[in-house]
C-alpha cells in the first residue's frame, strides 16, 4: 500500500516530550509516518498514545520536541493549525456536540457559509455522501446526534475527519465501539483513503485488526518509544506483547474448568421483555457459569442486562435470585440482593471522576462499610486496597483521583467495587473496551476465578472471540430475540455471524 | 416636561428653606456647635422616595460642618441592617438616625443603642417599642389613605356605583396595608369602595407595567388612587399610552413632577397626598440638635419632642403653589 | 444542573431512539414537540382568560398590551437564550437595562439628541449595554471566573454606578425625536411590539442559521469539542455575553419609550423572569440546547398570567401562590405532552 | 455552569494530575488548598479593615457583629452546599425563611407557645421549612421539573402564603421564654452565632463523614453512575431539598431572635447572596464537589466586606460598585493562589 518512496515520510514527529503538571506523559517519542501506509501505534493503557496524537493535533502543547511536515519544522499551537496542516483526528472520547445534528457536527468549526448564514442544502448533500462512503447512507444529516447511539457517534466523528480533506488521518481507538460489521466498513474506508495517498495513524488495542490494516507499528511503553516502524507482516505477536509489556503475557483464555452438573441456579430470567427494544428473553445462569451473550452493536444486549439489574423497568417478564422474585425496575433491591452491573460505558455510567479511586470502589458497599450512616475512610480504604492489590491496579495508591487512572485501570476498579460489595450475579457490559492486551488477560483470569467461587456471570461482548473463549454459554442475540443458546465450545465465529446477520435480515 | 439632572443648588436651597421653616427661630441652631457623628441607616435605593430620603440626609448633614454623617449601604436585608446599628453603636457614634426597612425587626437594635446612650431618631416606619428612639418623625400612612380616600368622595360622593381603583406600591409592606386600609375607610364614609386593586413595586417599569393591564381590566373608571409619585411616572404613562382619560387620579409622596402636572392640568392627575421625603433631613437634623442637647427653636420646653408626625396635605391645582417647595424630584 | 435535565444520560425511561422514529414520521423536529407542550399551556391559559375575563381579555387591544408587556422582557430573553445555551448564566442583565436607561436619558445626552437626533440616546443605551456585556464576557471567558459570580458582581455594580449618574432621581424624557420615533403605533401595533418581533426573527436566525448560532450550542453541549473543532471558545463567550448586554441595551430604549423615564430601578429583578421564562421555554440551563420560539412562548406565558391575574382583579398574595403553582403546572403539563405526542 | 467550570472536561492544560500529587505530598487535601485561597482573600480583606479601620474594625466586639451578620445566612448556606453539590439550586431559601418567621410568630402559635414552651415556635419553623423544602424536593425528584424552575416556584409561593398569614403585617415576638432562650449571648459569643457553628459542624461532618454526604456528592457528580451502584437518586434529593428547607427553618429561629419580629418580607433577596456565598466558597454550580469550610469562608468574606464598608463611610452607590469589583476580585485571587501554591 506504500505508494511513494518510503525514505520521504509525510509526518516526523522527533522526541515528543510532554510533563504535565508532576506527570510525564511522554518522555521523548519518536513517529515517522510515510504518505498512504496505515501506522499503527501500539502500548499498554497509559503509554501515552492518545497524548501524543493530542500533542500532534494541537490540542496539547510539547513541552520540548519538533514536528516536521514535509520535512519543513512546523508548529502546531492550536487545534487549527494542526488542521490546516491537514492533520484530522478523530479522539478517543468521543468528541461530539450532541445538541447539533449530524451535519452540524461534521462542518463543526468549518461550517460552509455565506456572511455568517450556514448553506444548509450544500452542507446536507455532502453529508449524506459522506455518510454513503461510510456506509451509512441511513444516517439523515439532520438527525440530532445525541439520539444516535455511540457507534453512530463514532462513524459521525469518522466523516468529520473525512470532510476535512486531510493528508494524515489519526484514529484514537476507533473501533472500540464498532461491532465487526462497523469495522469492516471502516477498513475499506481507510483501503480507500490509503490508496489516495493519505497517510492514517491507527490506535487500538486489538492486535488482529492490526494484522489486518496495517503497514508498520510504533510501540510506546511508558511514554518513550520502544518499537520503531517495525513491518506489521515480519513482527510476531509475541514480539509486539512483550515490547508493550516488558514480558511475556499468556494471551489466552483461561482453563474452563466446566460446571458441575448440580451446581444451583442463581439466576434465573424468564420471558423478560423491553417494549420496543428486546421480548421474551429468557435465561439461566448457574453458580460458578460463565454466560456470554453475542451480538450486533444495537441488538439490545445492553438493555437486557440494564433490565435484570432493574435499571430499566421492564415491561414484562421475571427475574429471580436463588427463586426469589426481584423487584422489577428497582436497582437497589437487585444490589441488596448481591447483583452486580459493570456498565457499558464506564465513565458516563461508572465513575466519579473527579473522586479518590477508593471512594468509587466503595460506592455499592456502605451497607457493609458504613455503620449507622457514619463512613469509616480507614475501614473503606482497607477494603479498597485490598481489592486494588487483588487486581493489581496501577498505580496501586487508592487516594488518587480515577481520572488520572487508564482505561483498563478504571475497568478494575469497576470490577473491585463488585468485589468489594461481594456478588453472587455479576453482570458485565463490554468488560475489556478499551483495555490493553495485558489487563485483558488479567480480567479475563479474574472473573474465571469469581466464577470458580461460585459467581453467576453474564458478559456482553462486541468481539465474538471474547465471548466464545470466556464463557461457558453463549447465548446469541439478534434484534432483541435469543436467536441461540449452547455451550461456547460447540460454536465458532463464522456460525455466530451468519446467525446474528441472519436474525437481522430476518 | 422637566428636566432632571438639575443643578445641586436647588436642592441645597430646598433643604435651607425647610430648615428655616423647621426652626424658624433658629439661627442660634444653626450655628456650629461641638462636631458630632451621626449615623444613618435605610432601606436600599430601590425607588425613587427612597433614593430621594437618602440624598435629603445625605444634603442635609452636609449643611452643617459640625456634623460627621456615616451613610450604612441601603439594605433591604433586616439582618444586615441590625449589623450595621450593631456597628454604629460599636463605633460610639454620637446619635443615629434610623430608617428601618421594619420598624418591629429592628427594635431590639435601636434599644440596645439607647440602652448605650446614644439617642436614635426613627424616621418614616416606627419601632413597635417607645424606648427604642428618643424621637420619631413620621409621616402619615394611614392619614394619606384617608386624605387620597376624602378628596374622591368630596369629587365622587354622589355617585355610589363610580368604579375606584387603587394602584398600590409594594403589597407585603405594614405601610402600604396603612394606606390602603385609610382609603378604604375613608371610601367607606360616602359609600364607595375599591374596585381594582393593583400593586406595583414603587419602580416607573411596574407602575406602567400593572396600570397597562389595570385598564384593560376596568374599561370605565371614574378615580384612581395611585400611592406612589415615583412608580406615578410609568402610572401616566400607561394612561397616556392607552389613550384613556375618562377619570381623574390622585397621587401620592408628592413629587415635583407630579406637582407640576397638577399645576399644568396637562393629565389626569388632579390631586396627589404629600408623604414628605424631608423626614431623614428632618431626622439628621434632630439627632444633630439632640446630641447637642439643643432644642427646636419654636418650641417652649427645653428639649427635642418625642415624636413629630408630618402633615399629609391634597395638593390640588388650587394650592399646589404652596407646596412646589417641599416637592421633590423623583 | 440536575440529572433530571441533562438529556444525554441514557436514563432509564429515556426512549431516545424510539422518540427519534415517531418524530420524523410526523416530520416534526425535536424543538418542535418539545414547544407544542407549551404552546398548549399557553393555550390554557388562554382559555382560563377568556372564560373569566370574557371580551376584556379576547381583544385586539388586550393582545397588544400583553405583547407590549411581553416586549422589553423578551428581548432580553432573546439575549439570554444565547447565554444560558452556551451553559452560562447573565444575572446582570435587568440592572444593565436600568443602567443603559439612565445613562441615555440623562440631561447631557438628552440635550445632545436635540442637537443630533434620537441616534445619540439610542447609540447610547446600545454602547452601554454592550460595554456591560463585554466586561462580563471577558471576566468570565478570560478571568475564568464561574458566570454567576461574575454577572452577580454586576448587577450590584451597574445598578451603583445607575444610582451615581441619576444621582437616585427618575429621568423623564422629553427628547421629541426620541419620543416620536419609538411611541406609539406602526400598522396598529406598538414599535415596541414590532422591535422584539425583529430581535426574535434576528435571533432565530442567529441561533439556527449561522455559524454563530451553531458555536454557541457546541460550546454549551460540549466545550471540549468546539475547542478540538478549531472553535475559539472564549472569544465566543466574550461575543454572546456581548450580545446580552447588547440587548439589554435595546431593552432599555424600548423601556425608555414605553415609561418615557430613565430611572435605576428600572429592571429590578428582570432577570429571574427572564431567566424563567428561558428555562420554562425549554432552554437546557446545563447548555448545549436553545430554543428562541421557546423563548418567545415563555415569555408570553409569564405576560399572560399576569394580564389573566389583573383582569380577574386577584388579590396579590394569592396571585403569588398561584402564579408559583401555574409554572410548575405548566412544566409539568409540557413534559407531560412531550411524552404523549411521542407515543 | 459554563465549561470552566467543568472539572470533567479534560481541558488541555488542567493541572488536576499534578495538584493531585502535589496535594498529597504536602499532606493537603484538594478542598484544602482551594480554601487557602480564599483564607487568603479573607486575610486581605481583614487587613483592608484594619489598616482603614484600626481598632474599630479589629475588636472582639466587631468580630461579634460580623459573625452574628455571617449566622443567619451562614445556616442557609450550609442547607444550599447539599443543594449545590447535587447539582441543583435552590430559589426558595429566602423566602420559605420568611414564611417560617411568620407561621411561628403568629398570636396562635406564640399564645400556644405560652403554654408549651418555645419548642412550639422553633417546632413550628423547622416543620414549615422542612415541609417546603420537601414539597421542592418532590417536585423536582419525582417531578423531573428543573429545580431553577421548581424552587423559583416556590420562591413566589411561600412568599404569597407568608404574606396571607402575616395579613402583610409584622408579627411582634413577645414570647418570654423563646426570647430568653435565643436572645443574647452564651459564653460572650451571641447566641445565633452558636447555633451557626453546631450547623456548620454538624453540616461539616454530614458532607464528609457519612453516607448520606457520600451519595449527595456521588448524585451530584454522576448522577446515572450513583443510580447505577444502586443509589435512590430522587429519594436522595428529596432528602437533600428537605434538609435545605430544614436549615432555613433553623435560619428562621435566629432571625426570629435577632429581630424579634416575623414578616413575610424577611430574607427577600436572600437566595442570591447564599448562593453567591457558597459558590466563592468553592462549591461547583455544576455538582460533584462541595465544601462546607469554603462555604463558611465565603459567608465570612460577605459578611465582613459590609462590616468594612460601614465603618468606611463610603457612599452608598459607590458600595455597590466596590462591591461588584471586590467580589470578582476575590475569586480571581482565590483561583491565582490555588494555582501558585500547586506549583
Ligand atoms: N490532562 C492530563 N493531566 C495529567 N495527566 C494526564 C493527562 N492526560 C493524560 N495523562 C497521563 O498521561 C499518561 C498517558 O495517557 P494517555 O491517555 O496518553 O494514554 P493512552 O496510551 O492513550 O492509554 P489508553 O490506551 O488507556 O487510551 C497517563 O498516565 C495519564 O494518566
Ligand atoms: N432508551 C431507549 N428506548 C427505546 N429503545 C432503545 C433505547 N435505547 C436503545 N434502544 C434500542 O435498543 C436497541 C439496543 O441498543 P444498544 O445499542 O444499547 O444495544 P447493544 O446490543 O447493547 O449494543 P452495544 O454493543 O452498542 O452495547 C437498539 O435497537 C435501540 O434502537
Ligand atoms: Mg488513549
Ligand atoms: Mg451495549
Amino acid at each position: 500500500m506504500v505508494t511513494e518512496d518510503p525514505a520521504a515520510p509525510l509526518l516526523q514527529m522527533q522526541g515528543i516530550v510532554k510533563h504535565f503538571p508532576g506527570a510525564k506523559a511522554l518522555d521523548g517519542v519518536d513517529l515517522d509516518v510515510l504518505p498512504g501506509e496505515v501506522h499503527c501505534l501500539l502500548g499498554q493503557n497509559g503509554a501515552g498514545k492518545s497524548t501524543l496524537i493530542k500533542v500532534l493535533a494541537g490540542a496539547h502543547q510539547p513541552t520540548a520536541g519538533t514536528i516536521l511536515m514535509d520535512g519543513q519544522e512546523i508548529q502546531i499551537s492550536h487545534p487549527v493549525a494542526a488542521l490546516e496542516h491537514g492533520v484530522a483526528t478523530m479522539y478517543q472520547e468521543l468528541d461530539v456536540v450532541d445538541g447539533l445534528t449530524v451535519a452540524e457536527n461534521i462542518y463543526l468549526g468549518h461550517e460552509l457559509a455565506s456572511a455568517g448564514f450556514t448553506q444548509r442544502r450544500t452542507v446536507a448533500s455532502r453529508t449524506r455522501e459522506l455518510m454513503a462512503r461510510l456506509g451509512h447512507p441511513e444516517i439523515p444529516p439532520h438527525r440530532e446526534v445525541g439520539e444516535l447511539s455511540a457507534a453512530g457517534k463514532q462513524i459521525v466523528s469518522m466523516a468529520r475527519a473525512l470532510s476535512r480533506d486531510a493528508r494524515v488521518i489519526v484514529m484514537d481507538e476507533p473501533s472500540a465501539v464498532l461491532d465487526s460489521g462497523e469495522v469492516d466498513n471502516l477498513f475499506r474506508v481507510v483501503d480507500e483513503l490509503t490508496s489516495q495517498g493519505v497517510a492514517i495513524v491507527y490506535i487500538s488495542h486489538r492486535l488482529e485488526e492490526i494484522r489486518r490494516i496495517g503497514d508498520r507499528i510504533t510501540v510506546l511503553k511508558d511514554g518513550v518509544t520502544v518499537g520503531r516502524n517495525l513491518d506489521v507482516a515480519d513482527t510476531p505477536t509475541d514480539e509486539l506483547i512483550k515490547l508493550m509489556t516488558g514480558k511475556n503475557v499468556e494471551y489466552a483464555f483461561p482453563e474452563r474448568p466446566g460446571v458441575p452438573q448440580d451446581a444451583p441456579v442463581r439466576l434465573e430470567v424468564t420471558d423478560l421483555s423491553l417494549s420496543g427494544v428486546f421480548s421474551d428473553v429468557s435465561l439461566s445462569i448457574r453458580a460458578g457459569e460463565i454466560v456470554g451473550l453475542a451480538g450486533l452493536v444495537g441488538s439490545g444486549r445492553s438493555e437486557i442486562l440494564e433490565t435484570i439489574y432493574g435499571a430499566r423497568r421492564a415491561t414484562h417478564g421475571r427475574v429471580q435470585l436463588d427463586g426469589k422474585s426481584l423487584r422489577r425496575g428497582s436497582v437497589g433491591a437487585a444490589v441488596a440482593a448481591d447483583i452486580g452491573l459493570a456498565p457499558e460505558e464506564r465513565k458516563s455510567q461508572g465513575l466519579l471522576l473527579d473522586e479518590p479511586v477508593y471512594r468509587n470502589v466503595t460506592l455499592s458497599s456502605f451497607a457493609r462499610i458504613a455503620r449507622g450512616g457514619w463512613l469509616d475512610e480507614r475501614a473503606e480504604k482497607a477494603a479498597a486496597t485490598e481489592q486494588a492489590a487483588a487486581l493489581d491496579l496501577r498505580p496501586a495508591g487508592v487516594d488518587r483521583a480515577i481520572r488520572t487512572l487508564s482505561g483498563g485501570n478504571q475497568q478494575k476498579a469497576m470490577l473491585a467495587r463488585w468485589l468489594v460489595h461481594g456478588c453472587e450475579v455479576l453482570l458485565l457490559d463490554e468488560p475489556t473496551r478499551g483495555v490493553d492486551v495485558g489487563a485483558r488477560s488479567e480480567i479475563y483470569d479474574l472473573v474465571r476465578r469469581l466464577a470458580d467461587a461460585g459467581t453467576a456471570v453474564l458478559v456482553v461482548s462486541s468481539e465474538i472471540p471474547e465471548v466464545l473463549g470466556l464463557a461457558d454459554r453463549v447465548l446469541v442475540i439478534s434484534d432483541g430475540q435469543v436467536v441461540h443458546s449452547g455451550p461456547a465450545e460447540s460454536i465458532d465465529e463464522h456460525q455466530v455471524l451468519d446467525m446474528v446477520m441472519e436474525g437481522s435480515a430476518a | 416636561g422637566c428636566v432632571s439632572n438639575e443643578p445641586a443648588e436647588e436642592e441645597g436651597s430646598d433643604s435651607e428653606e425647610m430648615s428655616s421653616e423647621e426652626g424658624s427661630g433658629g439661627t442660634m441652631n444653626d450655628e456650629p456647635g461641638e462636631t458630632v457623628t451621626i449615623g444613618f441607616s435605610a432601606p436600599a435605593a430601590d425607588h425613587g422616595w427612597m433614593g430621594a430620603i437618602t440624598s435629603a440626609a445625605e444634603d442635609a448633614a452636609a449643611d452643617y460642618e459640625d456634623v460627621e454623617l456615616r451613610v450604612a449601604e441601603g439594605t433591604n436585608d433586616v439582618n444586615v441592617q441590625i449589623s450595621q446599628i450593631e456597628t454604629f453603636i460599636a463605633d460610639g457614634v454620637d446619635a443615629i438616625v434610623l430608617l428601618p426597612f421594619d420598624g418591629a425587626a429592628l427594635t431590639d437594635v435601636a434599644t440596645e443603642a439607647m440602652e448605650a446612650g446614644i439617642p436614635v431618631v426613627n424616621v418614616d416606619r416606627e419601632f413597635s417599642s417607645p424606648f427604642a428612639a428618643r424621637s420619631t418623625v413620621l409621616g402619615d400612612n394611614y392619614g394619606m389613605g384617608v386624605s387620597a380616600g376624602t378628596y374622591i368622595c368630596e369629587q365622587l360622593g354622589d355617585q355610589p356605583d363610580a368604579v375606584v381603583a387603587e394602584i398600590q406600591g409594594i403589597a407585603s409592606l405594614p405601610l402600604t396595608q396603612d394606606r390602603s386600609q385609610g382609603f378604604e375607610d375613608a371610601l367607606a364614609d360616602c359609600g364607595l369602595d375599591v374596585d381594582n386593586q393593583v400593586a406595583a413595586e414603587f419602580t416607573v417599569q411596574s407602575g406602567e407595567q400593572v396600570t397597562a393591564n389595570l385598564l384593560q381590566a376596568a374599561p370605565e373608571i371614574d378615580a384612581i388612587w395611585n400611592h406612589d409619585d415615583d412608580q406615578g411616572v410609568g402610572v401616566l404613562q400607561a394612561i397616556e399610552n392607552a389613550g384613556r382619560d375618562e377619570f381623574f387620579m390622585v397621587g401620592g409622596a408628592g413629587s415635583l413632577d407630579v406637582m407640576e402636572h397638577i399645576q399644568s392640568g396637562d393629565t389626569v392627575l388632579e390631586a396627589t397626598v404629600v408623604y414628605p421625603s424631608t423626614q431623614a433631613a428632618d431626622g439628621i437634623k434632630l439627632a444633630r440638635l439632640i446630641a447637642q442637647e439643643k432644642n427646636l427653636g419654636d418650641l417652649a420646653s427645653s428639649t427635642v419632642p418625642r415624636t413629630v408626625q408630618l402633615y399629609a396635605p391634597v395638593v390640588t391645582a388650587d394650592n399646589v403653589d404652596q407646596f412646589m417647595d417641599i416637592g421633590f424630584r423623583s | 444542573m440536575s440529572e433530571q435535565q441533562t438529556p444525554s444520560s441514557p436514563a432509564a425511561d429515556n426512549p431516545t431512539k424510539h422518540r427519534e422514529s415517531s418524530r420524523s414520521r410526523l416530520g416534526l423536529s425535536g424543538a418542535t414537540v418539545r414547544n407544542l407542550g407549551l404552546v398548549a399551556a399557553l393555550l390554557l391559559l388562554c382559555l382560563v382568560g377568556f372564560l373569566t375575563g370574557g371580551d376584556r381579555f379576547a381583544s385586539v387591544q388586550n393582545l397588544m398590551i400583553v405583547l407590549s408587556l411581553a416586549s422589553v422582557t423578551g428581548v432580553i430573553a432573546i439575549g439570554m437564550t444565547f447565554v444560558i445555551t452556551t451553559g452560562g448564566i447573565d444575572l446582570s442583565v435587568g440592572s444593565v437595562l436600568g443602567l443603559t436607561t439612565v445613562w441615555a436619558s440623562t440631561l447631557a445626552t438628552q440635550t445632545m439628541a436635540d442637537q443630533y437626533g434620537w441616534i445619540v440616546m439610542v447609540g447610547c443605551a446600545l454602547l452601554v449595554g454592550l460595554a456591560a456585556g463585554l466586561i462580563n464576557g471577558v471576566i468570565i471567558a478570560y478571568g475564568n471566573v464561574v458566570a454567576f459570580i461574575a454577572t452577580l458582581s454586576m448587577l450590584v455594580a451597574a445598578r451603583g454606578l445607575a444610582e451615581l449618574i441619576a444621582n437616585r432621581r427618575t429621568q423623564i424624557v422629553n427628547q421629541s425625536s426620541f419620543e416620536s420615533t419609538f411611541q406609539g403605533d406602526l400598522l396598529g401595533v406598538p414599535k415596541i411590539v414590532w422591535i422584539f418581533a425583529i430581535v426574535a426573527v434576528a435571533g432565530w436566525f442567529l441561533l439556527n442559521r449561522t455559524t454563530f448560532g451553531r458555536r454557541t450550542v457546541a460550546v454549551g453541549g460540549n466545550a471540549e469539542a468546539a475547542r478540538l473543532a478549531g472553535i475559539n471558545v472564549k472569544r465566543h463567550l466574550l461575543y454572546v455575553y456581548g450580545l446580552a448586554g447588547l440587548t439589554a441595551g435595546v431593552a432599555g430604549v424600548m423601556l425608555l419609550a414605553r415609561t418615557g423615564a430613565g430611572s435605576s430601578t428600572n429592571g429590578l429583578l428582570l432577570e429571574l423572569d427572564v431567566i424563567a421564562a428561558v428555562v420554562v421555554g425549554g432552554t437546557l440551563l446545563v447548555g448545549g440546547r436553545g430554543t428562541i420560539v421557546g423563548t418567545v412562548i415563555g415569555v408570553l406565558i409569564f405576560a399572560t398570567l399576569t394580564n389573566v391575574f389583573i383582569i380577574n382583579n386577584i388579590d396579590s398574595s394569592v396571585q403569588q401562590i398561584a402564579r408559583g403553582a401555574i409554572i410548575v403546572a405548566a412544566v409539568l403539563l409540557q413534559q407531560r405532552f412531550a411524552r404523549r405526542s411521542t407515543s
